[in-house]
């Protein structure tokens, strides 16, 4: 079966105590089920990089997995904040959390030096703000071309990048629709590459669409198959946001006794994603399907023999 | 995400002033709404968050603005939502829209690449020169309250060809000095504004409206707030009261026309039927 | 009828005397027919960018379109050589022509920090080679993170930029697929952009694959719809390279009067388009069509209502 | 592009060792293919034109490396062609592949990147030191010759771990000095070059074999090419006629083993039945 393993195997066997995690996905494919195994299998001092880290930061640091963020948007978007690790950065509670503090197009240029093996990536940012103050890694870069002065960033290369998706064969041909993030760039940065998918489907269906394949099975160490990985967060096609869950966690947060409360029974509580989508029940896993298909409809490659 | 996270109802309760109904049967968040869908008149291209800016932006396309052309900050464009969307990364915007794109793409080719007329910003901290700060309150190292931080807003006030605020007036939030510069605005005045921008190559002039709660300000020759309109119902003590300096005020003031029964139909029937943004 | 114009008007009212023009496309969807349209209208000191000259370029030079050439491999890919610009080359026969030198990754990069209003694009080659030396566009940038230091070239930022593609509605939003080349960060850094298609769709055939979209209507002057336009290149799909073209070209552009006679014959002597598909005949048309389908398949977006 | 424009029937006449069948019923064209392929044992990833390459490249994957995989130049990876491809950009080499993949992103990420093992070059000049000439013969601004110019060569040359060079010999083409150095190789020799790649950040460690013709050569610890077997047929004479330097030897010299039955049938029958690559 190529690269297919267990959530468990895969991350027992590619995240180690210290590395720095990338679990990307803006808005969409937040692979949230491989955040959970590495708090049960309490992995400690990640440096955790995400443009948002969203809730599954907020939970792998409320569990005490974090030494440290990179990061460039902090919040429960459209809800509040995240509350884990506010504690964490205003009141040190239970301890203090380092953050290394970017903008979106700074992150995403992180990246992409990464993946290019670049030593910086420029960009027409960061003029004017107090960013550069505070984060001495973005530095301003002379062009060569005229006098000008832009700023950079320098590579970001995870230890190991979680990419959830649609569907994936089983040497890691990777296909994913809808909003594409920056997973691609952060894929090809990382050391070590996890695809969590959907669909396990043939090869075949990958070779028929070539140009849909985001990740090459060449840079990906393991395929881990889990259906409703994304949750709370959605995959386009299959699944909705679940806007409850996120409001929810608002109030989960807020205090220490609950977040860990929750954890317990969401996290530690169940072995793997299907009991934790068992717990969640098929009547709220139902809403969450989209009310109806919307087919892209098929191109035609062409037979050249 | 530029998407500002105090017009949420969820994000914690309003400041004094925003709260209550305007005096003609429409709230202050329509009222502000309509004033900002109106400064949209003549745009082309808006770089957008969801919340309140997603609806002006909608409002305009169906009102003084049919032209305007929708970039998602997550990557969507030319977006068809056949509901309300309700984060700024809703598959329903995904779904019908004429393309999805890579952030890499979105930042380097659209925003950087100039193709954007309007972004629009939200903010925890505005000066008069229409600086920004969304990162923290107090001390950067050890920070009273941590905000969310940049998102893609630093970008979008230096790439933006300008910038769109909207936000509810405060003593908290309209101060004298920000505490954290996130995003640039008319730095210390126009002039050096001006030649910094060009000196440093921005795409952006700048920020040119910012719509509240209780009027419109626009940014004089000094590169100063200065309050344009004021909205039905509120009055200048109530406009002093929510701001850390004294605002310079247009003589004569006029009152921003209320909104129109299509406008509040609008609002209230196809954009926010819930109520969930405009309550 | 949105942007759609007829090959002529679209060239006649977007291609101007003294131009830099990009007609993109590496070895897939370099559009024949719009090279042919300038030609015919007698544009005159244009500056012709592209990573592979390939034989259309060696035909507007020919016929006295170009001041110069941008460019990264010049040749007949397999075959030989592109007589009528070597001949200005090396013998300034009828007269000399400018070549500015890159490498492929080099016009990639010129073409990204264009798109990407970059004032540099940087890039890890050029290295002890003696391009930097012929071509003084290519200079070295210090990296302000260690003492490393790289290559960086300028955005190139054509005046107008054509692209073939399969599909586009009538607002220009531009679907196709198979090797992609550069043509999105050529169109994306230029003033102006024409687009032709095979195929003009209904906005709902874009709309149904958002991802497939590779430029946005936004950036798009004109849609031209030129079925058999990319001939002698190919469309993924709809026709195959017509490699004895390629191989006939060598004969024919070795000498510089059959060259002129050919462009009298194929390019002056047609209207456009259509008339040079019927000269070339149904039958060597139907030799180029794929031998049967190979469908990409059909994803779900999911309807979100 | 990277395919040895030389190694094309079309591209003119083949050098006087070059022609005529070797001894023993299969061509030099197959010899070296044969031979090309062979090194490619224990490779993985390998960046490559059409042409000769490809084919060698698909006669190792069917013979001492299954796991090898292909990166087109032209944005392909994991092709599966039903047919020969005739160009790098062939349409049989996109339908059926696992990805298809931008220009930027195949020059980025695949080879920048780092994860191209082996990377092809043809040339119009080497020298001893394995640096390269595919830009013009004379001057450069007024040349004898205008050759193709680098393509991809130059950043295959720094970025792919390993560089094989395949390329029929003549006195015009292995040259003492070669006119413009296009893609680096051993530089002035292997020590210099090694300190300039560890400072300028190269990942490549440079050429490591060059197959002619008529014999194989390996770079020896000072740099240079080494003659390291002698094609059956061929002489230690028509080596040095052809070479415009006197190349270094290994002592025993051996014969590199004739084509199997195997891999000429694997070559007349699936690679190349039309005997277009190889007569």
């Amino acid at each position: 079966m190529g690269k297919v393993a267990s959530m468990r195997d895969a991350v027992a066997a590619l995240v180690h105590d210290g590395d720095v995690v990338a679990i990307e996905g803006f808005t969409h494919l937040i692979c949230f089920a491989a955040g959970h195994e590495i708090i049960r299998q309490r992995k400690r001092d990640l440096a955790l990089a995400r443009l948002t880290p969203d809730l599954i930061y907020d939970q792998m640091v409320a569990a005490g997995t974090a030494r440290k963020l990179v990061f460039s948007w902090l919040g429960n978007p459209g809800v509040g904040g995240l509350h884990a690790i506010r504690r964490r950065v205003e009141d040190a509670d239970p301890a203090p959390l380092e953050l290394e503090e970017y903008s979106h197009f700074g992150m995403v240029g992180r990246y992409t030096a990464g993946a290019s093996n670049l030593p910086f990536f420029p960009l027409r940012s960061y003029f004017e703000t107090d960013l550069p103050k505070v984060n001495p890694l973005i530095r301003p870069v002379r062009s060569p071309f005229g006098d000008e002065t832009v700023y950079a960033v320098p590579p970001l290369k995870p230890d190991v990048t979680v990419v959830h998706a649609q569907r994936a064969d089983a040497n890691g041909n990777t296909q994913m629709w809808g909003l594409l993030g920056c997973q691609k760039e952060a894929a090809f940065a990382a050391e070590r590459v996890i695809v969590v998918v959907e669909t396990l489907v043939d090869e075949a269906v990958i070779r028929a669409d070539p140009n849909r394949t985001v990740i090459p099975g060449l840079i990906v160490d393991a395929v881990v198959v889990e259906p409703w990985g994304a949750h709370p967060s959605y995959v386009q096609g299959a699944y909705d946001r679940d806007n409850r869950f996120y409001r929810d966690w608002e109030a989960i947060s807020r205090d220490a006794a609950s977040t860990a409360a929750w954890l317990d029974e969401w996290v530690y509580g169940v072995g793997g994603r299907a009991e934790y989508m068992e717990k969640l029940g098929t009547e709220r896993a139902a809403e969450l399907r989209p009310s109806g298909s919307a087919p892209s409809g098929s191109v035609d490659y062409g037979l050249y023999e | 995400m530029s998407e500002p996270r105090r017009d949420v109802p969820a994000a914690g309760g309003s400041t004094p002033a925003a709260t209550g109904a305007a005096p003609s049967g429409f709230t202050r968040s329509e009222m502000m709404i309509v004033a900002a869908a109106r400064e949209l008149a003549g745009q082309r291209v808006c770089f957008v968050g969801v919340g309140l800016p997603n609806i002006a932006v909608n409002l305009a396309r169906l009102t003084v603005a049919p032209e305007l052309e929708l970039v998602y900050e997550s990557g969507a464009f030319g977006a068809k939502p056949a509901r309300l969307p309700l984060s700024i990364g809703d598959p329903t915007i995904v779904t019908g829209a004429t393309a999805a794109v890579s952030m890499f793409e979105l930042f380097s080719f659209y925003l950087q690449g100039g193709l954007v007329d309007v972004g629009f910003l939200g903010a925890a901290q505005i000066d008069r020169f229409g600086n920004i700060n969304s990162t923290v309150i107090g001390d950067y190292e050890h920070p009273k309250t941590r905000l969310p931080g940049s998102g893609g807003a630093c970008e979008i006030a230096i790439n933006a060809r300008q910038v769109f605020v909207i936000m509810r007036q405060s003593k908290r939030s309209f101060v004298d000095r920000i505490d954290f510069r996130t995003s640039p605005g008319n730095l210390g005045g126009a002039e050096s504004a001006a030649r910094t921008r060009r000196e440093e190559g921005w795409l952006g002039s700048g920020p040119s409206v910012v719509v509240t709660d209780l009027g419109i300000y626009h940014f004089d020759e000094a590169g100063e707030m200065r309050l344009d309109s004021i909205h039905p119902g509120a009055t200048l003590e109530q406009i002093r009261d929510t701001m850390g300096w004294q605002p310079k005020v247009a003589d004569p003031l006029p009152t921003t026309p209320e909104p129109s029964a299509e406008e509040l139909r609008l609002i209230r029937e196809e954009l926010d039927p819930d109520g969930a943004y405009t309550k």
